[in-house]
């Protein structure tokens, strides 16, 4: 297992945490690189389907992130989406799906530190993890079930 | 149910009502929903503890509204799913009569939206009884065994979509799973386009369930979908305080906020 | 409705004046109390500086008993009981795994269901309604009345009467005939526990709070705690001696007012048992 | 069929010093779609930008990826540089692989492939991208300013001078606030009248100021530059054109004894007056509450003495209908009142009285004509107590916030007792003097120092009268928390600025949001102190929290200069990445079924209610339409959406889903 590199991905807005990442590099601070980001205007914007979508398509982890509260450049956006997640993760672990690969934080456009300490932790936890077997033998299983019928 | 029938006959006689929405006995006693524009036939309404179906899902479908106003046999799930409906702007409590039944089975004089609001508020709101075992059961499972139960169950799932169907609150015209730009839920039934299947709908009526049951029952081949969206009216209720078509007003959780909302997991 | 009372220590020992008189008006009013069986210390001041949890379990093991013999209303005419028994209230509300642990240590169910009433609550809700038609004797005299400090904090909790400058008890008193005066010390210091350790201190801010309702012409000082009237009564040989002073003014609890106001003799109320004697009636 | 354009920048060595920028050009270029692939040392220098430009034309391109820094960065250059290049601007994306990539990994093949998944997630996306127009919006070039105090003046008269039309409401009689009732101000001791007086006539009198006193605003629709205001004139009972301002109906009025609320209630006035002797405009009101008239049925004194004929008893209230481009907040704060601190005795006892009160006591035009006098008995007080933070700075008292201008205010006020009563004693509690700005620091010092005023770092406890004096009890934090018992003949007490009554209630008809106190929010704590999160609706002054004259000031040019700046243009232009609700053709008209919950989640109020309606005129279907103007495109109704009937341009549900399946697989 030690040679696995798991594949994350991120999702994060626009005005902090995309901005906290570009600040991580302005400040050359170096992490994992099996992170990668998509931008969104606001967590707000972002579709829990999406997380299930990053799943079903490979990846190992997940990160989403966005403003601290009362930073929103929306005002609101991620209080929206604080309770979105609050929900999503409740029937998630009702069915069982693993939350622990998914990484929520609030990463502001100063915290260029923090957000690598988000990454490398996620990574760190991602690895113990393993890849997500139980989904991708989902995926799978479905994918062949469809070729099979056609 | 004298009383039903005879309410039912004097709101069609005098126009007040054109069509009635209530439980019969079908030919070979199977109870089935009744709509009745006939005075003369509001004898056939019945209601007894076989009367569960959620009634209110019909209140949203263009060929029922074309009817005219209606009036509805209520028990307290088909009044939750009114209040939701005209919180949601579905309806407007005008075209409506609500022949409001209570947990015992008599009929109630809901005279107004505020009869009948004050009737929800002293109501039990939580999930029936019966389903509360079976959450409290389920959630004494290991992640992994709930991964296993859950996708046992779900790999029955034949992509009827009744119970989108039967839940009133699944009134939209066009649902996520007919848009194909992109294409969020696969169109076969498979293990894995079931359960995003099932956790779009659980989390589509977040904050919106009023715990009917009727997803459950609708299902063809017994699939307890109903048990996922009262797990989050539970968790609704655990995080806001609040409970489902309570209110006429727009109050729903997920389009809502309070900056203090507490959580546990996000770093 | 069954009524509990709580009497603490200080109603059965130096206060027996104040139980007297509460008994006496509840009697006169035809109310009846039982006596939260097999009832504990509250915990009083000393318990929560030394160990929270057993701060809450003293009272919480009382309330359980009041819930478990049915007591939906509990009257603690005490004051330092009574802010032990609604802070626990409050804490154990807010802290359901606090709650539980508690209930553990003191095994026993807790719910948190009684009504805890203070005595000028109690007199409020079921005194002052029918007090109009009982009176014979208004208490018409000046009265300074004095709260100390128990009986209205942490005001956010008790959420009682505002913790400065607080009116329950002038209301009250004004209702029996009384002219209450302009009294600033309404909720000073009165040294409080320091009642055995430091009487000097004691006598120093007790002698204030009596000076100044002397000098306000007040002719009695109402309190309505144990130990408000045990330093202001009690120690009056002591703060007249640390003052070089000779104050006389009586210290009546609220209750004996209302127990002379509707004609109940001075014994019966307890009024004997004073070490400044009450000239007043 | 896409044709897409990849540029792979260097950024000197910045990139491909960890990055084999070739391997990632080449590797895109094999992709499907992609017609043209290259790398370059500098994409944003003048050669790097015309690379692109010709490209565009050269291979005919649909779409540009530029993988270089963050977009936050260079995303203006280089979609102006596409739209040079004769390519819609909105069809150009970045690839971030400067700041999230080469900066932040180690040299080696990871770090590659990391660059080109970054790369092919923006080729997947900008093949989705759609040629979009910037949204143009109409302005109306008439600003509103509420309140008359003294930003709101000056922000009008800024605006106003610039060239553009203010409509200036006021809800009492008079404008100039509470400014017109301050003695003198620090740190100079100039006279507040003096200084002020000039502004409200300068406002009166100006061509493009329309000044309404005794004026509310009663609902506001509409969007930055196109607001619908409807303002309700309350009857003053006098006809304006007529009356000359003689005040002959003034002094004739036989209800004398109504508090007069210019002088903080240590004066009285008749029940028509005028506020005080410089209002603008300089005519009367009829109280209609206190006068004799309103209340009895008879008197009419006023109508019978008016030389002009030109009382009123039947005026109504007046609605206007007003069209304005941007509204400039200024209604100003208030000061807590009585009852707040029943420890300190205020409303109890005669002589403890509030800042402003002192203010009219030491004002040359205020009731007892500048002489420092007791309300009680009108003595000259011999020692004066002033308590510094009587309820700011204290969370038990709900308000945990600085008031900010009682430092200041209560050592001009010492000072201005020391200067009127030589032998006077002026003791000031104070938890920490507060002195920051221009000479402030060196006021107080003044009054520490050459005026002699006793200052006592604690807090008091309590105030009471004995024998006819007052008993200030504190504590002295300097002196090792000595008890401090002070008898005073007079107590001040600078009670806590608090947000002006109505501004809830006006924050809402504004759809602006507000704090917790009930003061105005700006939009940005540190980098939009002006702005609202409401476009086209600015502050000014103490409404956003308590403020000084120098920063109120400030801060309404500051507001001037942005209403100037958007009346600048005659259409404003916005990014056009905002929401859609999607059309179908009848009888369906949109997907979108109005359950209206994207109204509640929406932060701009951004939704409408669109309908749809039969021949017959009949309603046949409602549903959600985006206000363009408004909406500022966060997409948090996008993600509720259940039927998915909104999207996001930019940022499309078909865009973001390409980008997770781009960046998780390879092709």
């Amino acid at each position: 297992m030690s040679d696995f590199e798991p594949k994350i991905v991120a999702f994060v807005c626009n005005w902090c945490t995309y901005a906290g990442a570009d600040l991580t590099g302005t400040s050359r601070i170096k992490y994992a690189s099996n992170v990668k980001i998509i931008r969104f205007p606001c967590t707000g914007r972002i579709d829990f389907m999406l997380l299930l979508k990053a799943f079903s398509n490979g990846a190992d982890g997940i990160i989403v992130s966005g403003c601290h509260p009362n930073d929103c450049h929306y005002t609101s956006g991620n209080f929206h989406a604080k309770r979105r997640w609050i929900m999503f993760k409740e029937l998630m672990d009702f069915m069982g799906i693993d939350m622990s690969r998914i990484t929520f934080s609030w990463v502001s456009a100063a915290e260029g530190a923090r957000w690598a300490e988000v990454v490398n932790t996620t990574v760190t936890r991602i690895r113990e993890l393993g890849p997500y077997v139980s989904y991708k033998e989902l995926v799978n299983k479905s994918v062949e079930e469809e070729v099979k019928n056609g | 149910m004298d009383n039903l029938i005879l309410r039912a006959k004097e709101l069609l006689e005098n126009k007040t009502v054109q069509v009635v929405i209530g439980y019969e006995a079908g030919p070979t006693g199977v109870v089935r929903p009744a709509f009745i524009s006939d005075p003369a036939n509001a004898d056939s309404l019945i209601y007894d503890e076989r009367c569960v179906q959620n009634l209110a899902v019909y209140l949203t479908k263009p060929e029922v509204k074309h009817l005219g106003r209606i009036a509805i046999v209520s028990s307290l799930p088909v009044m939750r799913s009114i209040m939701m409906l005209i919180s949601e702007q579905q309806i407007s409590y005008d075209e409506i009569v609500v022949l409001g039944i209570s947990a015992d089975g008599v009929l109630l004089d809901i005279a107004d939206l505020s009869v009948m609001q004050g009737y929800i508020d002293k109501s039990d709101l939580s999930n029936p009884v019966k389903y509360k075992e079976l959450l409290a059961e389920l959630k004494k499972l290991t992640p992994a065994e709930k991964f296993e139960y859950w996708q046992k169950e779900l790999s029955k799932c034949i992509k009827c979509y009744a119970c989108r169907q039967a839940c009133p609150m699944c009134y939209c015209t066009r649902c996520t799973v007919e848009v194909n730009q992109p294409q969020w839920i696969s169109v076969q039934s498979n293990a894995h386009g079931n359960m995003e299947w099932h956790i779009l709908r659980a989390m589509h009526l977040a904050g919106r369930c009023i715990s009917c049951g009727e997803c459950g029952r609708a299902c063809p081949v017994g699939i307890p979908c109903h048990l996922l969206t009262m797990h989050l009216t539970d968790q609704v209720y655990n995080y806001f305080k609040v409970y489902a078509g309570t209110s006429e007003k727009m109050n729903s959780v997920m389009s809502t906020y309070e900056p203090n909302d507490k959580e546990s997991f996000i770093v | 409705m069954k009524f509990g009372i709580y009497p603490g220590c200080s109603l059965t020992g130096s206060a027996r004046d104040y139980n007297e008189s509460v008994f006496a008006i509840a009697e006169a009013f035809g109310l009846e109390f039982t006596q939260i069986p097999d009832w504990n210390c509250c915990g009083a001041t000393a318990a929560h500086n030394l160990n929270k949890e057993l701060s809450l379990a003293l009272p919480a093991r009382i309330l359980a008993l009041a819930e478990k013999n049915g007591l939906e209303e509990i009257i603690v005419p005490c004051a330092a009981c009574y802010s032990r028994l609604v802070v626990t209230q409050h804490e154990l509300k807010k802290d359901p795994e606090l709650k539980n642990r508690i209930c553990e240590v003191i095994e026993m169910d807790y719910r948190g269901t009684s009504v805890i009433l203070n005595v000028i609550e109690w007199i409020d809700k079921y005194i002052i309604p029918k007090l109009e038609e009982k009176i014979v004797k208004p208490f018409n005299h000046k009265v300074a009345c004095y709260y100390g400090c128990l009986l209205v904090r942490p005001d956010k909790i008790l959420n009682y009467d505002r913790a400065e400058d607080p009116q329950t008890l002038d209301i009250v008193m004004s209702k029996i005939g009384a002219a209450p005066v302009d009294y600033p010390f309404k909720t000073e210091c009165c040294g409080a526990g320091l009642s055995i350790s430091r009487t000097d201190i004691v006598s120093k801010l007790s002698g204030k709070i009596i000076e100044d309702a002397e000098h306000r012409g007040a002719e009695a000082i109402i309190v309505a705690c144990p130990m408000c009237h045990s330093n202001l009564d009690m120690r009056r040989p002591d703060i007249n001696k640390y003052w070089k002073a000779k104050y006389k003014i009586p210290v009546i609890f609220v209750t004996q007012a209302i127990g002379l106001a509707i004609g109940l003799p001075a014994e019966k109320v307890g009024l004997k048992r004073h070490f400044v004697e009450v000239k007043i009636s | 069929m896409a044709r897409i354009g990849v540029f792979v920048c260097h950024c000197g060595e910045n990139i491909s010093a960890t990055v084999d920028c070739g391997k990632v050009a080449e590797t895109i270029g094999n992709l499907k779609h992609v017609a043209y692939s290259t790398e370059y040392k500098y994409m944003c220098s003048d050669p790097g930008q015309t690379l692109i430009k010709d490209a565009i034309k050269e291979h005919n391109l649909t779409g540009v990826v530029v993988s270089a820094c963050s977009p936050r960065m260079h995303e203006p250059t280089f979609r102006k540089a596409c739209a040079e290049g004769g390519l819609n601007p909105f069809l150009c994306e970045m690839a971030n692989l400067r700041e999230h990539c080469s900066w932040v990994h180690e040299k080696n093949e990871l770090t590659t492939e990391k660059a080109i998944d970054i790369v092919r997630t923006q080729v997947e996306k900008v093949k989705l991208n759609s040629a979009l127009q910037p949204i143009k919006v109409p302005v109306t070039k008439t600003a509103m300013v509420i309140g008359g105090g003294i930003a709101g003046i000056q922000s009008a008269l800024d605006i106003a001078n610039t060239g553009h039309k203010v409509i200036m409401i006021e809800r009492s009689p008079s404008i100039g606030g509470h400014m017109s009732q301050l003695s003198e101000t620090f740190p100079t001791l100039d006279c507040s009248q003096c200084i002020l007086t000039p502004r409200m006539v300068e406002v009166a009198q100006h061509p493009n100021i329309t000044l309404y006193t005794y004026a509310e605003v009663e609902s506001v629709e509409g969007f930055i530059g196109n607001f619908k205001v409807k303002v309700r004139k309350k009857a003053k009972s006098l006809d304006e054109k007529a009356c000359t301002g003689c005040g002959l109906c003034t002094t004739k009025c036989p209800q004398k004894k109504i508090p007069n609320e210019f002088e903080q209630g240590m004066g009285m006035r008749p029940a028509i007056y005028v506020p005080f002797p410089q209002a603008v405009p300089n005519r009367p009101v009829i109280d209609r509450e206190n006068c004799t008239y309103y209340i009895k049925g008879k008197c009419k004194i006023c109508e019978i003495v008016c030389p002009t004929k030109a009382i009123r008893f039947d005026q109504p209230d007046e609605i206007l209908e007003l069209e304005i481009g941007a509204i400039v907040v200024a209604t100003g704060f208030d000061i807590k009142h009585a009852d707040f601190f029943p420890e300190y005795g205020h409303g109890r006892y005669k002589d403890i009285i509030d800042g402003l009160q002192f203010e009219r006591l030491a004002s040359a035009s205020g009731p007892t004509a500048g002489v420092i006098k007791r309300p009680s008995d009108g003595e000259i007080p011999k020692n004066i107590v002033f308590i510094a933070c009587a309820g700011s700075r204290d969370p038990a008292k709900g308000i945990a916030y600085c008031s900010k201008i009682c430092c200041m205010y209560t050592a001009k006020h010492a000072m201005l007792y020391k200067h009127k009563v030589h032998e006077g004693k002026a003791h000031v509690f104070y938890m920490d003097i507060r002195s920051g700005g221009k000479n402030y620091d060196e006021f107080v010092r003044r009054a520490i120092e050459e005026d002699h005023v006793n200052y006592i770092r604690g807090r008091v406890s309590t105030v009471f009268e004995r024998d006819g004096k007052l008993i200030v009890k504190g504590v002295d934090t300097l002196l090792g928390a000595q008890q401090v018992e002070i008898v005073a003949d007079m107590v001040v007490l600078a009670t806590a600025g608090v947000a002006s009554s109505g501004a809830e209630d006006l924050a809402q008809k504004l759809h602006v949001s507000y704090d917790s106190h009930k003061f105005f929010a700006e939009a940005h704590p540190k980098l939009k102190p002006v702005e609202t999160n409401t476009a086209g609706i600015f502050l000014a002054g103490a409404c956003q929290n308590p403020k000084d004259i120098p920063d109120a000031v400030s801060q309404a040019s500051g507001a001037a200069v942005k209403v100037a700046a958007l009346f600048s243009q005659s259409e404003l232009t916005r990014e056009p990445l905002v929401a859609i609700v999607n059309r179908t053709s009848p009888p369906t008209y949109s997907t979108c079924v109005g359950c209206f919950m994207c109204q509640s989640v929406c932060p701009y109020q951004a939704i409408e209610r669109e309908e749809f309606k039969a021949r017959d005129g009949k309603v046949v279907k409602t549903v959600a339409k985006i206000n363009e103007g408004l909406c500022q495109g966060c997409g948090t109704c996008v993600a509720l959406c259940r039927s998915k009937s909104i999207d996001l341009l930019g940022y499309s549900n078909t865009q973001v889903y390409a980008e997770v399946v781009a960046l998780l697989n390879e092709y």
